[in-house]
This record gives C-alpha cells, structure tokens and sequence, in this order.
C-alpha cells in the first residue's frame, strides 16, 4: 500500500549529461515496492508531486535507487539536494510489472532515455526467476548514456543512439530484429517510442510503462487518464498504471 | 459543545473543513490514507446526467503557487454515482455534498432529481462555473440571469438544499451572488477556478490540452478572500469558502472574510493529509487569534 | 538587423522590454542600477490631472508567487512629470510612454493633452483600469461603453498613439478589446492586476488599508496568457503584454499567446537588473526554441 | 550607493526568544554601511525583499550583523540558512543616522524590542566621537532580552520589559525621565513607542527610524510613503527614511 513516506538521501551522482542518480533511504518503501512502481516526490516550492520510477531496490540496505532527468525546475530542485537532506514521498505508487505467472522463457527488454532506469530492477528480478534477459536501450546520443554495464551483467545488451555516435545508429524499433527469439517483452520510454514498439510487436505479448502529467497521484483527479476498451472507458495511470498490458489501452 | 461544529442549511458539520469538489473523487483513495469520518463534510466529483470522458490530456500543468487542470467533468453519470459512490462515502461519519452539473437546463434539472432517490446526500452544491464545459456550461456562471434560472431550475426538482458554486470569472461577483440569492440559492460556494492559460515552449502549444484550464491553488487565495468578503457584504446565506486553502491559518483568513465552511483542493495532491492536519490544528490556530471557535470567527474581519 | 527590434504604432523598438508602470516610478532609481538605454521603452508611473498622495499605507503586502498594490495613484501631476521627470527619461535612448490615468472624462483628456506639450513621449498608455481608484476609474475598465468612450475622448485630445490597458477583472475580456479597438485604440495593454485583499490575522483586517489591491506577480500569469491569446484571436491592434514575467522564458511564452512588446512590474522589486538581464537572455532563448526574432515569435503559439 | 551584492553567511545564533543573530560577509557593504542603514533581503521562494537593519559592521573582517526577529514565513526561511550559505541583497539601503555635526554631548539611545539592534552600531559610532551615551530599552518580556551586555560597555543602560519580568517594569517612556541630562536622543522601536516618544520629547532634538512595509525598497514603488508637511506631501522610507529629524515627518 502506497504511503506518505520521509526518504532520505544516501548519495546523488551525475551519471550521464543532466542525467542524476540518487539513492534514498526508506525502510517501508523499500520492503514494498516492485518494478515499475514509483515515488511521488514533493518538491520544495512547488505545487504539484513529481512522478520518478524506481530504478533500483536494496532490501537489505533498506534503500531506493531512482534516475532522472534533469528537464524543468523540479528536477533540477531536486538534483541539487545533499546527501543527509530527506523530502517527502507518495509511494510506492502504482501498479508495477506483473512477473509471477509470466511462463515465458526469454524475455526483451526494451527502454528509451529515461525509461530505461525501472526495466533494471525489473531485469534483477526476472535474473532471479531464471528467465533469460535481453535488453534493447536507446538514447540520443553517446553523452545520454547510462547503466550499459548493469543491464550487460544480466545479459545480451543492445545500445541503440538516434545519432549513432555510440552502439548501433537509429531506433530501438530497428534493433529488435536483431535481439533474436523472445517470447514477452517489457518496455518502457516515450510514447512515440512505445507506439512504434507495440506496432511493430503487435503479436506478442507484453507489458508496457507510461507516463502523463499528473496532479494527485493517487487516483483522484482524474489528470491522467488514457482509454481502454474497457468497461470504464478509461484508465488511471497514476494508480491503475503506470504499467498495463499492451492490449489493455489504446496509445 | 465542540468548538469547531458548524449548522448550515441541511448541514450539520462537526467542523467546518471538507475537500472541494473534483480534488478528491469519491473519496475512496484518500480512504486509504485516513478515516474519512474524520471530515466535515465531502463533497464529491462533479455528477453529470450520463457517463462523461471529459478532455483530451494533458489535463493539468503546474503554475507558480498554483496549478491549471482542464478535467472536463469526467464522472461516471449521476445513476452509477448514486448506486456505487454515494454508499460508499455513507459508511462514514460525515456529511455528503453532491456536485451537480450539466451542460443544459434540462441535465441541471435531471441530475438534481436524482439525487432525490437517496437520503444520503446531505446538500447539492451547484456547479454553475466549470469553465471547463464547452456547451454552455460557463454561461451559466457568468451571466447573472442564467444563474438564477438554474438555480431556480434546480431548487424546484431537488428536496436538498443548494449551495450555488460562484465563478471567479465576472466583472461583478456580487451581482452574481444576488441573483441566485434571490433565486432560492439556500448558500454559496465560492470560488471556483480562475480561467488561465500556460503555453509550452518546445512545442508552442497550450500544455493543457483544452487550451485553457482553470488556475487554482494558493495562486488565487487573495482573489477568493476579496470576493467572499465582497459578497458577503450583500447577502445573507452562507458561503462555503475555497480557493488555495492549505493550511490552519488559511481557514480562518476566510472565516474572517465571512465563510462559513472551508473546502480545501488543490492542497490535497502535495499532502493528501492536509484535511485532517488542519482539523487537527483549527482549535489551537483560533485560539492563538483570540476565537473560542469556528463560529465566532465567521465574519469577523475588521473592515 | 536587430533581431529584437519589433515596430509598434509610435514606438520603434530596439528590444520589446519594457518596465511596467508603476513598477519604475520614472526611472531615476533603477538608472543608479543600470543605463537605461538598454530598455526598450519605459512606461512611466500613472499621470493625473494634478498631484495625488495615494492611499494609506501598508499599501503592499506579499501572497504566494504575488504581491497585492493599492498605492493609489500617488503621483505629482501631469505638469510637473512633464517639466520633470519626461527631461530626465528623454536623456536616455529609450522610448517613453506615459500612463495617462483620471477619475473623470474630463481629467483624462486635460492628462492626454497635456502631454501634446513635449516632443519626448512617444505614446500613451491609457490606464482604465486602476483598482485603486474609486471614484470611477475602474467603471471605465469594466465597461466597454465607458472604455470606448474614454478611448475616443483621449484619441481626440492627444496626436499621440494610444496603448488601453485593460483590467482583468471583466466576465468577458475580448469585449473590452474590442470596444477600444472600434473607438481608435491604436494598441493594448495588458493585463492590469486582478483584484484582491489578505486579511492580516492578528488584528483581523486587511493588510492593505485599502482593504482591497491588485494581484500581481507570476501567480497571474496564466490569467494574462490566457487573455491575450484570447484577444489577440479578436483584434488587429498589437498588444504589449505583462502579468507575472520575470525571465526570458516567460518573455516568449507571451509572445507566443500574441504580445508584441512585453512589460515587466513586480520582478523589478526582487531583482532590479531583471529588465537588463531579461534583454540580454532573449536572444539566446529565442533562438533555443527556434526562432531567428521577436516578431518571428509573436503569436506563434500553435493552439 | 546600494548596490545588489551577494553576502556569504558567518555565523548564525538565537540570541533570545524568537530572535536571531547573524553575522554575514560583503566587503563593499561592510566598508560603505552607516549606522541606521539596512540590508534588503531577497528570501528564496518570496516576491518581496524583507528589510533588515544593519545591527553592526566589522570593516576589518569585512563583517555586518544583522539581528532579526523570526515573525513569519520570510524571517524564519532565514534562520534556517547555515554558514556558508549565501543570500543576495540590496545594500547598504535608505539614509541612516546622521553623526556628523551633532555638537550634543550626551546622547540618548531609545530602543524598543527589534528596533534595538541598529542602535547598537549607531552608539558605537558615537562613542568614537567622545560622546556620552545613555540607553533606554524596552523589551515585552524577560525572554525577549538581548544586546544588553554590549550597550553597557557604551554607557549608563536601563531595561525595561512591559511585564516587568527584567529591569524596570513598563514602557521606555516611563524610564526616560531616570535617564539624567541628554541633549539629543536617537529612537528606533514600533510605531506607537516612537509616538510616545517624539511626543514626550517634543523639545529635544532627535532623529527616529521608521518602519514600513515595502514593495521595490529602492524608491520606485510608493509603497512606503509617509506625509510630511515638506514641499511634496509625502517622504520615501526606504530611500528617504528609515531615520528622519523627528520635526521631518508626521507619525
Ligand atoms: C509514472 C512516471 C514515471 C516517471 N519516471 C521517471 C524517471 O524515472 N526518471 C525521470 O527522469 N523522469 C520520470 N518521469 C518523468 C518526470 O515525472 C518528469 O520529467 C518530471 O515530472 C519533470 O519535472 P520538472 O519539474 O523537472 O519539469 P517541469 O516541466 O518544470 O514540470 C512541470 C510539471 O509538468 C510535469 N511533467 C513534466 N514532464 C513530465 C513527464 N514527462 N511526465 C509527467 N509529468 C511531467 C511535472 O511533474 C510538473 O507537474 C516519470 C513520469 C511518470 C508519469
Ligand atoms: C527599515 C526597516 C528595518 C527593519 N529592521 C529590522 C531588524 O533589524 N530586525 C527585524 O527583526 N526586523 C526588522 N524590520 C522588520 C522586518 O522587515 C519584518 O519583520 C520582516 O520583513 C518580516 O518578514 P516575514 O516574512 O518574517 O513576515 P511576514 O509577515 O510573513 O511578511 C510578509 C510581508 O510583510 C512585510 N512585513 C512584515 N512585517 C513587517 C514590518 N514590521 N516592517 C516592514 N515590512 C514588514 C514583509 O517584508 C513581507 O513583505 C525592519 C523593517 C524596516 C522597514
Ligand atoms: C483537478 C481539479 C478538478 C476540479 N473539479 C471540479 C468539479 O468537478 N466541480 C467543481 O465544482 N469544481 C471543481 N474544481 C474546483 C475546486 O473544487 C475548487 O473550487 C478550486 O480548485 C479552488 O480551490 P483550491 O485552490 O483549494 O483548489 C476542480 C479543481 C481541480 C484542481
Ligand atoms: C506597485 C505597483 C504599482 C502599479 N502602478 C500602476 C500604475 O500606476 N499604472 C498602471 O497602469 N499600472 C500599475 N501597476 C500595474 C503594473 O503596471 C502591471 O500591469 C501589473 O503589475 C502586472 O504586471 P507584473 O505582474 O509584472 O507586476 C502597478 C503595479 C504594481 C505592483
Ligand atoms: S494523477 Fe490524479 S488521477 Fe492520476
Ligand atoms: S518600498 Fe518602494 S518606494 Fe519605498
């Protein structure tokens, strides 16, 4: 269950360009979350929580590992805390990716800028059940890279930048082909992306993560709705995502 | 007796704190972070006639001190709200408001019946100011003419007392407020949101995608207070203030411009306990300013 | 070519920022800070038929992203800014508009004309919508008839172009445009502050002792945006836009919603190099969101 | 001249109840400061700068003290900040206490509450010149006391508190008369003290500082005016002001 929760900083580092990794500190979080869930992170001064997925779990340190990107005043705010500094968080929140029950023996992983950071805890712990893991990741350019080496410990990695200037040149959706057989994938990445990747993959099953601006978080305002065929029409994705199915909604 | 109890019309408030409309559903998330009975009052997602998808996303867009939303009424319809959202809430101590809007005349008129076939709803208040319904909707908060007629309108189908919800988007708030008064309006709720605009500059279009949304949040606090003790000036039903309410002190600015109740919305996505943080404060915070309680204080802003 | 420069009626522009009135007084203060051939232009505080002391004091009080005014108009009449303070603007290389402000007809015209009187102000920004005055002024501002009428009553008596600034505080803003535009406006101002008051808790009054001024500050930018956008989809006459700017950002997003030239007020207090420095980030924030001038971005929002 | 400068923090300390000293660092304001001047203060995430006397000046060190009362949001965002923090301001603002050509031998000092601290630098200005130098000041309850040590090293110095809780119960006024002989006096206290006092000294020659709430703090805004029987009607506190000759201006 999704809590109001004080996290602390353990570490903030630039990992790539205006590209931040923090680690945080919060026992009950860090006990709860599953992939693809996030924080809902109060910013000082500002009105509305910002969405940030977690990228990483330790139980056992009891901490929470989030990468983002610095684009507009709250992430730059938050970017600029100190180790030791704490602030305030709505999570873990949303609906994760579903592993149990997934039979599948090899799975893709396909992630787009900043998308990339929840498919690595979800990676370690698909490690754990056994399945075999490939990973597509793509980025603008070699300067936006990040967790090359952490996704390569948990198998095949393909690195795809629009520019070419590092891996192979182009879109994720142009290396797929070469990831070999999967049976499930996981994607996660800009909606442009994720059109282009639930296309081109229409006959497999899969689960993919969106975003959209929110106001509450919690499934109260109805900020961040996109529609199903569903009964309701619609779905949340703060709290019925922000992970679905790829036949459960129309992008 | 409790300090913080308030009697309006249909109202029996234990305090004078509830969420405002459209900033907590039907209350079912925020149960999970509090017990409900705790609030004064809910007052519920604005109900329509039939099932509304409302806008395009993105819906909402952060402003200094204040946000922009475009939801556009997106309820499940005024049946569905009664079968399923209204028990739900009647599980707990504390009264229910309903939010009645419409597009015409006649959909004010049906929803307003509706809410006729439970004894759970407490009040409706009357959202004549969504500015974010396109058929008609505004004009009915903007023109003082039109307000009464649907005040009217609804007062004839429905048994419940009406709170009038009063747009901030008018030249003159009181000549609003006059009219549905004399329409058989039994109070006002006031103020709704402020109509703006926020262009996003990567893209040059609006970041909302219906263009305009109306702005909320401590942004407008000083709009609300100058309106609400305006209108208070000239009539003499109640006002259930709002308007970037966040916090204990906040409450009794507008105690003392002449609310007689408080909604809080904006204030619940950064701290989704911030109702019953305040409710926890209020009797300490009136203190500290010299109150014995809630209603002392209503109107007592020295002018 | 410069590519800030824009060409308005009377004002031929090195660069469309300009401080807004009231915000500058008339500009001895901020010429200690900076040269003031940098700016654009500057729009003088408001000029009246004769001297005004203003309101009481506090006249100011902060809210959140904001601040509310009721400074009343105080300034030492038409005839002294002239012999004065216009010489003393006129040694800068800037443009100079004058805010030509009355409580009746009469004062406005006898302000316009006065102004014949030097070949050193380029234009007039007439003040319609002064919150703060209360013997008419803010009738003109939410009146089309009024305005209209006030627009040609200044447009006969001066050979100057004229810029109407309007008031936020109308039901329908787009009206207003439209009524000064048909009585010869030349130009738009906009927006004025939107009316507000904070009630000051320990002695329970309003911290203004005009009990109620004008919001201003970056909580009413999406108030502004909204409305020039608005207007511009109904008006050929260009606009000068203000409300809450405080950087070159907030600089292209007006010009995107249709402002041709921009006016910054509140952010002077924070920052008083913040028309400078504005001036010399726009070129750069233009370019960033790919457009090669000021007139290349005016009115480029896509909506 | 004012200049928009930036001050690095030193030290800060409650020095009594809800009252903060704090020692900052600017090297043009710290050598151009007089007694009676203030710092305009901008506090992050607040439209309006917050006025605050200069309490004391170190040229040496490059130092100004500033003592501030934590009465609201602005004040308090301040206390928080930690040495080595930075702020910006506008400084050295306004006209101070004017020393020079005052031919008074004995001077008297009335202070109430947080209207204290400027008088402190002016004393010590004063006690270079040779003067003799008397203190009044008032404070509302024993918690409230401050500075009290470092005035006695300049003179004969009487506290006063409302509740009598500390030294002499009740207002300065009261105290004045225990004072002695003194030919010009210096005040700076709340408005009804310095209306009590300018009216009980009605004969002796002074000079007061003023308070008022402020929009531009440099003279642009009109929002701190007060009527004065001079030519224009009206004088400017922030630039005219704070201190005024106590027959300038109309309380
Ligand atoms: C479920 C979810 C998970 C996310 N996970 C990550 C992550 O792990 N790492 C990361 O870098 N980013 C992530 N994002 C995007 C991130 O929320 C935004 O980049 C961030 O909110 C921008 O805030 P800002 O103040 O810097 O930008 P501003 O543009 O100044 O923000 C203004 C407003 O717009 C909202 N906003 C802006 N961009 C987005 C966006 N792309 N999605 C949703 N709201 C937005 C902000 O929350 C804020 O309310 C996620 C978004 C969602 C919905
Ligand atoms: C010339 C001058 C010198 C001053 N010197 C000192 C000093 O040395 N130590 C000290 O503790 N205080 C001093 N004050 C008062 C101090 O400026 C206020 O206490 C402070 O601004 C309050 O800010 P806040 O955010 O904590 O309070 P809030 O009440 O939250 O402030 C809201 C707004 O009101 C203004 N305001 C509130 N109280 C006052 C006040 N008394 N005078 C002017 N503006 C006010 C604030 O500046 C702000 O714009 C001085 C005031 C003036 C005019
Ligand atoms: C996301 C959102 C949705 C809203 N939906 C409704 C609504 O359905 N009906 C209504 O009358 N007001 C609605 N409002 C307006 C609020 O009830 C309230 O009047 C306004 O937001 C001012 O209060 P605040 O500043 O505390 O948010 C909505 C406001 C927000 C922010
Ligand atoms: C202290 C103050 C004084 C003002 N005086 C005038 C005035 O004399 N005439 C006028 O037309 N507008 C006046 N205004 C309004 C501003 O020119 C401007 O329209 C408004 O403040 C919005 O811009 P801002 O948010 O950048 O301040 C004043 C505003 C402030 C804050
Ligand atoms: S953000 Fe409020 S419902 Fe999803
Ligand atoms: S504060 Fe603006 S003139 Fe003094």
């Amino acid at each position: 269950m999704m809590k109001k929760e004080n996290v602390v900083i353990k570490s903030v580092e630039q990992i790539a360009l205006d590209t931040v990794e923090m680690v945080v500190k919060n026992p009950y979080i860090s006990q709860k979350a599953i992939p693809g869930q996030f924080l809902h992170v109060s910013v000082e001064g500002h009105t509305l929580r910002r969405p940030i997925s977690i990228a990483d779990i330790n139980r056992e340190n009891k901490t929470i590992t989030i990468l983002f990107k610095m684009v507009g005043s709250g992430t730059a705010k938050l970017a600029a805390l100190n180790p030791g500094m704490s602030f305030d968080v709505l999570g873990p929140s949303g609906n994760g990716f579903q592993t149990e029950g997934n039979e599948s023996s090899t799975i893709l992983l396909i992630g787009g800028g900043i998308g990339v950071p929840p498919l690595y805890y979800l990676g370690k712990e698909l490690a754990k059940q056994n399945k075999e893991i490939i990973s597509v990741l793509g980025y603008q350019t070699r300067a936006n890279v990040f967790s090359e080496e952490m996704f390569r410990r948990l198998g095949k990695t393909f690195i795809v930048t629009n520019d070419g200037s590092y891996g192979e040149k182009g879109f994720v959706t142009d290396v797929i082909q070469k990831a070999g057989y999967f049976d499930y994938y996981y994607s996660c990445g800009p909606l442009p992306m994720l059109k282009a990747v639930t296309a081109k993959l229409a006959d497999k099953p899969g689960m993919i993560s969106l975003e959209e601006r929110m106001g509450c978080g919690v499934g109260a305002c109805m900020a961040c709705v996109i529609p199903t065929d569903s009964e309701g029409g619609y779905k949340k994705i703060c709290s019925d995502g922000p992970v679905f199915h790829t036949q459960e909604v129309s992008l | 007796m409790n300090n913080l109890a308030i009697s309006l019309p249909g109202l029996e408030l234990k305090n004078p704190i509830m969420p405002a409309s459209g900033c907590f559903a039907f209350g079912r998330e925020y149960s999970e972070f509090y017990d409900l009975s705790k609030l004064g009052a809910i007052i519920m997602k604005a109900a329509t006639g039939t099932e509304r998808f409302g806008n395009p996303t993105p819906r909402v867009a952060e402003t200094a001190s204040g946000m922009l939303n475009a939801i556009g009424l997106q309820n499940p319809g005024v049946e569905k709200i009664i079968e399923k959202e209204v028990p739900f809430l009647a599980q707990y101590d504390t009264s229910i408001i309903a939010n009645v809007a419409g597009s015409t005349l006649e959909e004010y008129e049906k929803v307003a019946a509706a809410f006729n076939q439970t004894d759970q709803v407490q009040a409706l208040e009357l959202n004549i100011s969504c500015p974010n319904v396109k058929e008609g909707g505004i004009q009915f908060g903007t023109d003082p003419f039109m307000a009464a007629k649907v005040t009217e309108t609804v007062k004839k189908a429905s048994k419940l007392p009406v709170y009038v919800k009063l747009s901030p988007n008018v030249t003159n708030i009181t000549d609003m407020a006059k009219a549905v008064e004399s329409a058989g309006a039994d109070g006002l709720s006031m103020i709704n949101t402020l109509t703006g605009m926020q262009i996003h500059l990567p893209s040059r279009k609006p970041l909302i995608a219906n263009k305009t949304g109306g702005l909320s949040g401590p942004a407008i606090k000083p709009v609300a207070i100058r309106m609400i003790y305006e209108v208070k000036q000239h009539v003499s039903i109640p006002i259930i203030g709002m308007g970037g309410v966040s916090n204990a002190e906040d409450v009794l600015e507008f105690l003392l411009a002449g609310a007689s109740a408080v909604a809080v919305g904006t204030a619940n996505f950064n701290n989704p306990f911030v109702c019953p943080e305040i409710i926890d404060s209020l009797p300490e915070t009136l203190n500290r300013y010299g109150f014995d309680s809630v209603k002392d204080a209503i109107g007592k802003g020295i002018m």
